[in-house]
């Protein structure tokens, strides 16, 4: 049942016109998919991998929190549990989040965005979804075979001591790594080389913005989280000694090459997602977007200020002081062009015609959960009060905050957003809304308490706890549950919708970017003719059809190729 | 077409020689022994110069759009970004901030376990 | 304010603590109403625009440098204003004042030792003097861990290859807890200590006392209880029957023991030094092999003197 | 040399493309980047060579010692003149002389297959010594307590970059077999191309080597 199929005033494809043929049923069998070069089934594919690991990394959490239920041996016993949150952790990062935005959604859109009909890189797309898969085979196998338990950070020289599956892991994220590296690699280039006619600079999409940004941050960032951990593997199978302080290394230096990809990483997470409110905000406020260019260029400012601050994970690490200082005062300006960001959202809603349909909500839920988020960031850059919270669970919830109130709401947003492109098919709009504000209340009851637990001084990957956090962490595991309940209930009317969700229009929401210009779900090649973009993306004061220009004017189409 | 460009044969010869010499010349310079830091400044300068001979002449940048330089130059930045900012950890951590001018203890010297 | 404080955190017992505290406050209150505004909007803006009319038209506002300006410089005024405030605090945190008193800090998997300048070992509990500035010079013997004392608002990482440096003052005698708060293994949250703060007289009587006990011709019973205590296996092991991370050395010696391999062996002496000098060689059946080694660590005497002590538990 | 007509539909042009000129100039900027993660990737190897540098200047005076120079310099000569043969092979592929490009890819890997011998030869005589990467390492000549950091370092550079040879041979390989087979003309040369970017890189990458390693005094 769907009721978001409201009159529009403006024209559009009528869903009887759409052609039978897309790119889900233009070819069949397993085989066109396992050897699809089609960017939009890549996508697909990563889309459904994530999402199966983010219920992995989901279950895990929710087997960490039951273990919290009370302060001593409650189900697992310590080795089991620590081998769980570093589970928990790493599948959630490498397996979950970094491919999320990027490699699944953005897969699918950012050629339709640019009016192009695939990638630059078919294959190598193709080719970064199976090291993908092989790198999460490692991990998989790692967990199976003794498990890990250094936690996601992989610290020297506990990781080079501890006797379990570290080189499994270590060179599953290490395969992961060139999966990652080569959807930047594929995305920067389509960006440069494939737009289609019209599609100036200051015409892309926001949401291309930032996955061009997030590009070059996989582009620059990711090799050295590469080359960290084939030393540290070196370091556990030789012996090497440059991490191992057994071995005259030093653990700090590993600290080092370890954040500064996994600092830039955590905008690599975010950033796209930044790329998708960008878009929801715009389209249900029926607005055009309040600076452009600030919020594009941002997106920059953040990949390259990013590079700068990684030390902030280590100020009590034992690094030298004057590194300290410098990494606490260039940590606080990643907040500027993030506040900008914020503010010009909230700008582009002022005056607008906002409809709240779930993405909307996902968007607004995301402004405010990431506001904590990025705010509590502040409070960890600054130094004196970091060296009481590090390593707490006041950090725990800053960065759950950011990751699962930042980004995961922000996949959700986008998720119901495309859902009817790329599937044909509407949800249920109750209960998706329903589901949002579960999951909204869940969140925050799971990790609004970690922060008072974290300020009051409860350390982070503690199996056990004291006595006198014992409430907190008991709010935190029922919101835990709050939260579990939100995603089955996402999880069922999103397969409901894909067996009997009713047809999608081409452009439910009334969206201006190219992808709404097309049938839902798309042409195997996106269009049946090159577009030709006049318009920017957000100019909703514009004639709809003019946003057409080529696509459904057959006549039109070679003569601006 | 500047992607299309064929470097001409005198560049590629040209170039190549002048790696051969500026071999020749960092090996020599080796064998003279400048004092301390000049000796690897002129190993790392010459080395900086026959690499952007190669990038320009045979790697053809110098012919090519100017993307391709600025993602190579970039590559650069990051690198030396990534060793300048280590090495304020690396080479600073013995030397304490003094600003309150309470001397601290110099480092202990015996082992702590019995 | 000062209710909300106290609820958020822990009691402050050091010199510097409510200088840490008042600059959280200081973030959570600006952080707060910064929140708040951007709530507020946020409420505001989907309530007073909300789409009635499917053909609504909205303006065209593109940008707005004055605004841009605005919202760059006001954090930027509070960033710099945060970032000095920290650095002030935190730079006072790494400067100990000359005349600290300094001890020294083992860790290893899992427990602490606190060494004094007169030798004195402390396992587990760190006995200092009220009102006088304690310089902790760190060390691990093993991994990475770290010392952490939330009344304190100290935390320092304590490596296994140079000397970190820590301290605090604490005004008033009292008892406060120690984490451990780098990952370190199985035994990472069962690493706790406990600060003592006590008067200086005290501590001086106390100094002394634990210097006697490990000097003289004492029976080897009797100098095992104090290795016992001193070495901090007490924060793993009982006395009385119930079992904690390790098992209790009750009824230890002499008894049959089962281990995770599958094997077992009666606890005699060589058992008894074989566990305690490579723990890990044999693990008891229900634990984690979550012991730290003290090869290198006991003398002879010492381990002879506790296995005297074992078997005296029964 | 302009390209011919943008709208042929050439052979070689992958539906997505517009025109070859695209896929070119894409195929470039592509590898052009991954190039950028190769500096990258090298780069964390050269950090922790300058960090311990850095520490313990007296160690790689000493180690450095250990290198045979004259090999290293010949090594790098034998690079040098494999990047100019790769350059002149693309350059004959551009002139649609398959032939001449033919042999320039030959002699690239001849000369790659000489780097990889006298690796071989410098390698096993340090296994002789005793100067393995790591724990294994056992030579007592050097007097200093992270001489073995210092060869772990030099292992790991030199081997990745070795490895990298190593693909880069297996990359003209299958160029030449392409050649013979009449695969590449002025029309389309791009995997001539852009393996010649690649082969450079790993050439430029042994330039910083050569001296960081072999010339420290
Ligand atoms: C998506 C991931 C993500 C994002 C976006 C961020 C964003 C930020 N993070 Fe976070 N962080 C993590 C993921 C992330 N972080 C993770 C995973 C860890 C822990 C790793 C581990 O140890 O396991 C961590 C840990 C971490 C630490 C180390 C804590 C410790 O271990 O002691 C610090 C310290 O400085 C920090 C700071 C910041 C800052 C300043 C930002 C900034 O980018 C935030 C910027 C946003 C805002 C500031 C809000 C919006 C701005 C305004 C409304 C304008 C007004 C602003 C001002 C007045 C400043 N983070
Ligand atoms: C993207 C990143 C991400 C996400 C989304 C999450 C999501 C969650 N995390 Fe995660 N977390 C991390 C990244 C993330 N985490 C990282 C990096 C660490 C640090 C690890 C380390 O220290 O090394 C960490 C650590 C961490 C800890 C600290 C452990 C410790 O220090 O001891 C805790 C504790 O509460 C926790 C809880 C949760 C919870 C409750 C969720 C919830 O939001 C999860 C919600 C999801 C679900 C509830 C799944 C729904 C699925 C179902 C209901 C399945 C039903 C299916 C069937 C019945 C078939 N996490
Ligand atoms: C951090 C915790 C910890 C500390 C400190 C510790 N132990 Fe243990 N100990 C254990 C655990 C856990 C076991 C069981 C696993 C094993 O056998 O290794 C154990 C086992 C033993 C055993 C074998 C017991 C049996 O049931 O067979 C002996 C004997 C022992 N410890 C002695 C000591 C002595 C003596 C000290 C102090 C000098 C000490 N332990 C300190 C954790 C600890
Ligand atoms: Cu010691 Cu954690
Ligand atoms: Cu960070």
């Amino acid at each position: 049942m769907t009721n978001t199929t409201k009159p529009v005033a403006i024209r559009e494809f009528p869903v009887e016109e759409f052609p039978e043929t897309h790119y889900l049923n233009a070819t069949k069998g397993l085989k066109s998919w396992m050897l699809t070069l089609d960017h939009k089934r890549i996508g697909l594919m990563y889309l459904a991998s994530v999402i199966f690991f983010f219920f992995v990394g989901g279950l895990l959490a929710l087997a960490l929190r039951l273990e919290l239920w009370e302060p001593a041996q409650n189900f697992m016993d310590a080795e089991t549990y620590n081998r769980v949150f570093t589970l928990h952790g790493a599948v959630m990062i490498f397996l979950f989040i970094i491919p999320s935005i990027p490699a699944a959604l953005g897969n699918i859109f950012l050629p339709v965005m640019l009016g192009a009909k695939d990638v630059a890189f078919p294959r190598l797309n193709l080719a970064s979804f199976y090291i993908y898969l092989g790198g999460a085979m490692f991990t998989l196998y790692s967990m199976a075979h003794g498990g890990i338990d250094t936690g996601w950070t992989f610290y020297t020289p506990y990781s080079t001591n501890s006797g379990s599956a570290v080189i499994s892991m270590t060179f599953g994220v290490f395969i992961m790594g060139f999966s990652s590296i080569l959807t930047g690699v594929n995305f920067i280039t389509t960006v440069h080389k494939m737009r289609a006619p019209g599609q100036t600079w200051g015409k892309l999409p926001l949401f291309v913005w930032s996955l061009y940004a997030t590009g070059v941050i996989q582009v620059l960032a990711t090799p050295v989280l590469a080359i960290t951990l084939l030393l540290l593997i070196m370091e556990r199978t030789l012996g090497i000694g440059i991490f191992d302080p057994a071995l005259g290394g030093d653990p700090v230096l590993f600290q080092h090459f370890f954040w500064f990809y996994s600092h830039p990483a955590v905008y690599i997470m975010i950033v796209p997602g930044f790329g998708i409110i960008s878009e929801l905000i715009s389209t249900f406020s029926r607005k055009v977007i309040f600076g452009y260019w600030a919020v594009a260029l941002s997106s920059l400012a953040i990949a390259f200020i990013g590079f700068l601050v990684w030390g902030h994970h280590m100020f009590t690490s034992g690094q030298s002081e004057l590194s300290t200082v410098v990494f606490s005062f260039l940590t606080f300006f990643v907040g500027l062009p993030t506040g900008i960001k914020i503010m010009n959202w909230v700008a582009t809603m002022y005056r607008g015609s906002i409809w709240l349909a779930t993405p909307m909500l996902y968007a607004i839920e995301f402004l405010f959960l990431f506001t904590i988020g990025g705010l509590t960031g502040i409070m960890l850059g600054a130094l004196s009060v970091d060296i009481h919270l590090h390593d707490t669970y006041y950090v725990v919830a800053h960065f759950h905050y950011v990751m699962m109130g930042g980004t995961v709401f922000a996949f959700l947003g986008g998720l119901h957003y495309w859902w009817p492109k790329f599937t044909g098919k509407m949800y249920n709009e109750t209960l998706a809304k329903i589901a949002s504000v579960i999951l909204f209340i869940g969140f925050n009851m799971t990790f609004l308490p970690q922060f008072v637990m974290g300020s009051q001084g409860m350390p982070r990957r503690y199996f056990g706890y004291l006595e006198q956090f014992q409430t907190l962490h008991q709010y935190s595991t029922v919101g835990s549950w709050i939260l579990g309940v939100g995603f089955l209930l996402v999880a069922y009317y999103l397969i409901v919708s894909l067996v009997k969700g009713a047809k999608a229009p081409s452009n439910p929401w009334g969206g201006r970017s190219l992808e709404w210009m097309t049938s839902s779900p798309m042409p195997a090649h996106n269009f049946e003719h090159v577009p030709v973009v006049i318009h920017g993306p957000y100019d909703h004061h514009q004639p709809i059809a003019e946003f057409r220009m080529g696509i459904d004017a057959p006549h039109h189409d070679t003569t601006h190729a | 077409m500047s992607g299309h460009h064929i470097i001409p044969m005198k560049f590629l010869l040209g170039t190549a020689g002048a790696l051969f010499v500026l071999t020749a010349l960092t090996v020599a310079v080796h064998y003279i022994h400048i004092p301390a830091p000049f000796n690897i400044i002129v190993a790392i300068g010459i080395a900086v110069l026959k690499a952007s001979l190669v990038a320009m002449f045979f790697m053809g940048l110098f012919w090519d759009k100017k993307i391709n330089t600025i993602a190579l130059m970039l590559s650069v930045v990051f690198f030396v970004l990534m060793v300048g900012v280590t090495m304020l950890d690396t080479m600073f951590r013995d030397k304490p901030f003094g600003i309150y001018d309470k001397a601290p203890a110099p480092p202990a010297t015996t082992s702590a376990a019995p | 304010m000062e209710r909300l404080k106290d609820y958020f955190l822990p009691e402050s017992a050091s010199t510097f603590a409510s200088d840490t505290d008042g600059l959280f406050m200081f973030i959570n209150i600006s952080g707060g109403l910064l929140l708040l505004g951007i709530t507020i909007a946020l409420i505001w803006f989907s309530w007073k625009y909300k789409r009635r009319r499917e053909d609504e038209v909205t303006p065209v506002i593109r940008h707005s440098t004055i605004l841009e300006v605005t919202w760059t410089v006001i954090p930027l005024v509070l960033i710099l204003f945060v970032f000095a405030w920290g650095f002030r605090g935190w730079a006072t945190m790494r400067n100990a004042p000359a005349d600290a008193y300094e001890v020294y800090v083992t860790g290893l998997s899992f427990g602490w030792q606190f060494t004094y300048p007169n030798g004195v070992i402390s396992g587990t509990e760190l006995v200092v003097p009220a009102g006088r500035p304690v310089r902790l010079i760190m060390q691990s013997r093993d991994v990475i861990h770290s010392f952490f004392v939330p009344d304190f608002r100290i935390k320092q990482d304590l490596m296994p290859n140079r000397y970190t440096t820590a301290w605090f003052e604490a005004p008033e005698p009292g008892e406060h807890v120690i984490f451990c708060t780098e990952f370190c293994g199985s035994g990472h949250s069962a690493m706790l200590g406990k600060v003592k703060v006590v008067p200086v007289a005290e501590f001086e009587t106390w100094l002394t006392a634990e210097k006697a006990k490990t000097e003289g011709d004492l029976p080897l019973a009797e100098l095992g209880r104090n290795v016992f205590n001193q070495q901090g296996c007490m924060a793993c092991h009982s006395v009385d029957g119930s079992a904690g991370i390790g098992p209790t050395f009750k009824g230890l010696a002499g008894s049959q023991r089962s281990f995770t391999d599958g094997s077992s062996a009666t606890a005699d002496d060589n058992y008894l030094r074989e566990s305690i000098l490579r723990s890990n060689a044999k693990v008891v059946a229900g634990f984690a092999p979550a012991m730290p080694s003290y090869q290198g660590v006991l003398s002879d005497r010492q381990v002879d003197a506790l296995i005297a002590f074992i078997k005296e538990q029964q | 040399m302009s390209h011919t007509d943008s709208m042929s539909a050439n052979a070689h042009v992958q539906h997505h493309f517009v025109d070859s000129e695209q896929q070119f100039d894409s195929a470039k900027l592509g590898m052009w980047l991954f190039l950028v993660t190769e500096v990258l990737f090298f780069g964390g190897l050269f950090v922790a060579y300058i960090v311990y540098r850095a520490w313990n200047p007296e160690l790689f005076t000493l180690a450095a010692t250990q290198l045979d120079t004259v090999m290293g310099g010949i090594n790098t000569l034998v690079l040098i003149g494999s990047s100019l043969t790769m350059a002149l092979a693309i350059r004959y592929a551009q002139l649609n002389d398959a032939k001449k490009s033919f042999w320039m890819l030959g002699a690239t890997i001849a000369a790659a297959l000489v780097f990889m011998v006298i690796k071989y030869f410098e390698y096993t005589h340090k296994f002789h010594l005793g100067i393995f990467p790591g724990e294994a390492y056992t030579f007592t000549g050097i007097d200093h307590p992270k001489a073995h950091i210092f060869f772990s370092i030099y292992y790991m550079m030199t081997g990745l970059h070795g490895i990298h040879v190593l693909i880069g041979i297996g990359l003209i390989g299958w160029l030449m077999v392409k050649t013979k087979r009449g695969a590449f003309s002025a029309e389309y040369y791009t995997p001539v191309e852009i393996t010649g970017l690649y082969w450079h890189l790993v050439d430029l990458i042994w330039i910083f080597l050569f001296p960081l390693l072999y010339l420290i005094d």
